[in-house]
């Protein structure tokens, strides 16, 4: 599952990790380092969609990752349109996946 | 380039493009727009608030407003074949205070003495119309005819149909002077051109105070900057036209889901200009300290654009529009202190009939020219 | 208000430059950054950076990156992350976010230094995700330790395409193809060079026609185009892909100058819209400086320097040191820019096709369209000549401006010269004693150590190794050509890994001896 | 600046392209026909189409299209792209909470 984190790195080493926390993704729990960006915590359990458009209901994740482009942005905490490429991972994050500009799926908004 | 016309309409702003399509609309099509920017649309037509409103109107233009609310807004963007986001659900006008609650008693009552549909309303009843409102509100005006639209789209949408059927517009033109020729208006001329026509409309906004002055005619105006701001897209909350007493304060929610507010900060009147029309550090946190106060539940929204503008603000706060009697063939639409876009369908055809044929539906003479006296 | 006497926006190499300069005058400094971490972008660039001596060369940009926050703590430099500058108003009024409040504060003089953006293109699919920008897989393979993706498809051969593809790599991600529309490979041959020999193909002249995917990318299609950049019929080809990565060039970010109404001109050859400014970053508007990429897109190493320009020129404007010093303390770093804007890949030549190097020997064709120098066309350069016993073998073969091999060699057996962008050459007489630090310190990982005649038959290649696991000595395997593909049996007969390397571990590799100078990278089995 | 531009130039009919519902802004899901478009509709600058479109006003302020956009109507109306002025760039530079840009620091902090 966290095929995706790189353990060991031939220049930079071993990578600098926070304290291991859980959080919410969609309701279900899972875990990531805190101070990491949500984005790479979601990354590393391999989702790829963050969010959905809302004219065309496209699917979109990490474009940037420097918080310029804001395709990565979810619903955090209830607030919508959070860049989860620069917004740093707490303990207990309640992160869904954003349509349109809600957390509500398309047929139900 | 053509550079002779029937009709030279100096602006290329909201007035100039809907004047100009009301023309050619009525088999008017020999006209040039002269934009002075590189840009359609570029002064207060792109940079208002997109209020189209009737309540709060000094009762001198309101048959104008009236009548194009009536009239003309519901079917413009078919006409336009432009979405201009028309949306008529309602003004309120807020009041925080008992000095609130008289200066709108005021305004409600001479509305309605010109035949408008507005009343006042209590803080409860506020609510009724749009939940999301504080507690600090006690009362409103409730116009329930009054609405908002996109002054983009609607502006670039006249200019769009108006160059369509044969309009033509040169932008990048600014016009310096004015001639009379043998006793009647003549010549436009700008920094590279001489543009001649039979007809002239002065529609540059606060640059016409310095454009009629090569004819010899003042309209007393002065310039104020207005500041907006809009936020990211939000779920759809409410869809009236806000707007308070104090005038300090206005805004709504876009089709897109954006909110854009206009504000006061009182600094307005005394911004420096570095030559390209930029916001006052000071006024954007105000505007949102503002906003919070009546919408608490925007504290998390984000503010991705500020702008700001020139108004042309007169010494009696309302427009001045029609022929100028004294030199045949001139005509100005000038002044219109910040609300000239919810005005703007209605100046246009009713100018347009007025170039054409001398005459208009609603009488203009209280927005003559030359009405300003002093005051003793 | 609260006032400084600079400030600076942006902490990456141009703006912690300027930093340094202006605090070692007197001046009061505070460098703002949107970001967590100050570097810019330097930390993320984790190979050996180009240049000589003055240049910082061979040094990784992240370990730059330490450096110059090093020196700017020293000179008391106060430097403000996650601090987001949101406005440039009038009277040199900088307007930040710092956590949950906006500050307002004056700089007698201010430094931009914002960096860039980078460009994107389009293609059918392209906001699928699994579609990336370079600089995004950069931030989370070198920043957060996430792979981008498993199986990649680069876009863009340009010095950010060729580094951010070996980069992929080194964090343990399969680059299945680089591709450029361009018909020539456009950043450093040995860039170049490095990752065509671990078997990544290149397609120039080609571009994507679509990536594939429902909700994200499963796939990809390519196709040549033809001299205007139209596709051609029936040259599609398709590759499994989970991610595409896209490095078409980069933008100077350049809105907050033209906010405060600086003037501005369009100059492609300077990556679009720039500030009019002089050669020391003065604009239009008295006090505003800028440095680096918004001021044009360059390299890191000019960036910095353009920072200590800026940072000098704006003490000299708030009077904290003379005029009449001014030329002096500029000339040197005049003279070290200069030295950098040179060669085939300076600013000057961009967009020009170079057909010979400077000593008139033909470039290698190979190189440009494939990203290798063929085995033929090897045997022309200065660098590249045979000897009895360990010698090295220098596969440079464009004019750049470097040098850190000639100092590497404390035997003399390198020479560059006075002219930077020379091309190495082996020194007559002189003596090799296989060290390693030559090869170690090549940034483009173009040196080896050949021995042609090991006896029985086979010869030794010592080639740079910056990957993981690093090969034991007896691991058996094949020897890949310069274009990646098998020439070879070979087996690891040393393994060298010192701290004077930095991180590049050499491996010298058997292979028999009509593979010595083919055999150019070690794959185990 | 204020370059005179005769907006009865003609730049020739729309003719539909094969691409056209290739998607550009990506924020407000533009499509390059409808830029197009929008130029044979008279809107000859950049700032014309961003305020007919929307383009580049989306929650990145058009960091990630504004060069796609300037190369296509560049094209559409047969001139260099450095000829036409890129839309101006407006405060905040970066999308910034309400909450936030209301709560200016105290002088005597």
């Amino acid at each position: 599952m966290e095929e995706s984190r790189i353990e060991n790195h031939p220049i930079l080493g071993e990578m600098e990790k926070g304290e291991k926390v859980a959080f919410l993704f969609d309701g279900k729990e899972v875990y990531g380092y805190e101070g990491e960006p949500i984005a790479a915590a979601l990354k590393a359990q391999g989702l790829m969609v963050h969010r959905y458009t809302k004219k065309e209901h496209k699917p979109r994740g990490i474009f940037c990752a420097i918080g310029r482009c804001t395709d990565c942005v979810m619903v955090v905490d209830g607030v919508p349109n959070v860049r989860t490429c620069i917004t740093p991972l707490k303990a207990g994050m309640d992160v869904k996946t954003q349509y349109g500009v809600s957390d509500k799926p398309f047929e139900e908004q | 380039m053509k550079t002779k016309a029937e009709v030279i309409i100096v602006g290329g702003g909201i007035i100039g493009c809907a004047v100009a399509y009301y023309l050619a609309k009525q088999g008017l099509k020999d006209v040039i727009v002269l934009e002075g920017s590189d840009h359609i649309g570029n002064g207060g037509s792109s940079r208002n608030g997109g209020g189209v409103r009737q309540s709060g109107r000094d009762v001198r233009e309101l048959p104008l407003v009236m009548y194009g609310i009536k009239n003309l807004w519901p079917t413009l963007s078919e006409e336009l074949e432009v979405d201009c986001e028309y949306h008529q659900d309602g003004n309120l006008r807020l009041g925080k205070t008992e000095k609130h609650r008289e200066i709108l008693t005021g305004l409600a009552n001479s509305a309605m003495g010109a035949g408008l549909d507005v009343r006042m309303i209590d803080g409860d009843e506020v609510r009724q119309i749009n939940p999301y409102l504080s507690d600090e509100v006690i009362c409103a005006s409730w116009c329930p005819t009054d609405g908002h639209a996109n002054p983009l789209t609607t502006t670039l949408g006249y200019y769009k149909m108006a160059r369509r059927m044969g309009v033509t517009f040169i932008s990048g033109e600014e016009v310096l002077e004015l001639r009379v020729m043998r006793g009647k208006i003549r010549q436009v001329i700008t920094k590279n051109t001489v543009y001649e026509g039979e007809n002239v409309l002065v529609a540059a906004g606060l640059d016409s105070r310095d454009i009629l002055t090569s004819v010899g005619i003042d309209i007393p105006m002065t310039n104020s900057l207005l500041e907006c701001l809009v936020t990211e897209a939000q779920p759809h909350m409410f869809d009236q036209m806000l707007g308070t007493a104090e005038a300090d304060f206005y805004g709504h929610q876009t089709k897109h889901g954006s909110f854009v507010f206009g504000g006061s900060s009182g600094l307005e009147r005394y911004n420096k200009d570095n030559g390209m029309v930029s916001n006052s550090s000071k006024t954007a946190p105000c505007i949102c300290r503002g906003i919070m106060k009546y919408f608490p539940d925007l504290k998390d929204a984000k503010i991705v654009r500020t702008w700001a503008g020139w108004m042309d603000a007169s010494c009696d706060g309302v427009p001045a529009l029609g022929k100028v009697d004294e030199i045949p063939g001139l005509f100005v639409a000038c002044a219109f202190n910040g609300h000239g876009f919810g005005i703007a369908p209605a100046v246009g055809e009713q100018l347009a009939k007025l170039i054409i044929t001398g005459t208009t539906d609603i009488s203009l003479h209280d927005l003559r020219y030359d009405r300003y006296k002093a005051k003793i | 208000m609260k006032r400084y006497d600079l400030i600076i926006v942006g902490a990456g190499p141009s703006g912690l430059s300027a930093a340094v300069e202006a605090a070692k005058r007197g001046l009061k400094v505070v460098v703002f950054d949107e970001n967590e971490k100050p570097g810019g972008q330097l930390f993320k660039q984790i190979h050996k950076f180009f240049g000589s001596k003055e240049h910082r060369a061979k040094v990784r940009g992240f370990v730059i990156g330490q450096q110059l926050l090093e020196e700017a703590d020293k000179e008391g430099v106060e430097v403000v992350l996650n601090a987001t500058v949101i406005g440039l108003y009038q009277d040199h009024e900088v307007v930040v976010k710092l956590g949950d409040e906006v500050v307002h504060f004056k700089g007698d003089a201010i430094v931009i230094a914002t960096g860039a953006a980078e460009n994107m293109v389009t293609f059918e699919g392209w906001t699928l995700p699994g579609v990336i920008g370079a600089g995004a897989a950069q931030t989370m393979m070198n920043l957060h330790g996430i792979k981008p993706g498993k199986k990649i498809l680069m876009l863009g051969s340009g010095n950010v395409g060729l580094v951010v593809s070996f980069q992929l790599m080194q964090c343990g991600c399969d680059v299945v193809a680089l591709v450029d529309a361009a018909p020539r490979v456009g950043g450093y041959g040995v860039h170049a060079a490095k990752v065509a020999r671990t078997g990544v193909p290149f397609y120039l002249s080609h571009t994507i026609v679509k990536a594939e995917g429902e909700t994200e990318v499963t796939g990809v299609t390519i196709a040549e185009v033809d001299d205007r950049f139209q596709f051609i019929p029936g040259t599609e080809k398709h590759f499994d892909v989970d991610t595409i990565c896209l490095a078409v060039g980069l933008s100077p970010m350049s809105q907050l100058l033209k906010m405060a109404g600086a003037k501005m001109e369009d100059n492609p050859r300077k990556g679009g819209q720039v500030p009019v400014c002089d050669e020391y970053g003065r604009t239009s508007l008295p006090g505003v400086f800028v440095a680096g990429d918004v001021s044009g897109i360059e390299e890191a190493s000019s960036a910095m320097i353009e920072g200590r320009m800026a940072g000098i020129v704006a003490a000299e404007y708030l009077g904290y040191m003379e005029e009449t010093d001014l030329d002096h303390q500029l000339k040197e770093l005049d003279d070290a820019l200069d030295g950098l804007r040179q060669g085939m890949f300076a600013p000057k030549n961009r967009g020009k096709a170079i057909e010979t190097t400077e000593e008139g020997i033909e470039i290698s064709k190979n190189l440009l369209k494939h990203g290798f120098v063929s085995d033929e066309e090897i045997e022309r350069f200065p660098g590249v000549t045979h000897r009895v016993g360990v010698h090295p073998v220098m596969e440079c073969t464009q004019n750049i401006p470097c040098n850190p091999c000639q100092d590497a060699c404390k035997k003399g057996c390198i020479s560059i010269g006075s002219n930077i962008t020379s091309l190495p050459i082996v020194v007559e007489g002189s003596e090799c004693i296989n060290c390693g630090m030559c090869v170690a310190s090549c940034s483009g990982q173009a040196i080896f150590l050949v021995d042609e005649d090991l006896g029985d038959g086979f010869a030794s290649v010592t080639l740079p190794y910056e990957f993981l696991p690093l090969p034991e000595i007896g691991t058996k395997g094949k020897g890949l050509g310069r274009d990646g593909k098998v020439v070879c049996e070979a087996e690891v007969i040393q393994v060298r890994d010192v701290k004077a390397f930095d991180k590049t571990s050499l491996l010298t590799i058997k292979v028999p001896k009509e593979y010595a100078m083919k055999a150019r990278f070690f794959q185990a089995v | 600046m204020n370059t005179i531009n005769d907006r009865t130039r003609d730049i020739g009919p729309f003719v539909p392209a094969d691409d056209d519902d290739m998607l550009i802004c990506r924020c407000e899901e533009i499509t390059k026909g409808e830029i197009r478009k929008a130029v044979h509709d008279g809107m000859w600058t950049l700032t014309e189409i961003r305020r007919y479109l929307r383009t580049g006003m989306g929650l990145c302020q058009g960091q990630t299209c504004s060069k796609l956009v300037k190369s296509i109507v560049a094209r559409e109306l047969g001139i260099s792209p450095a000829e036409l002025e890129p839309a101006t760039s407006r405060v905040p530079m970066r999308p910034i909470e309400m909450q936030v840009f209301a709560n200016e620091a105290k002088e005597d902090e």
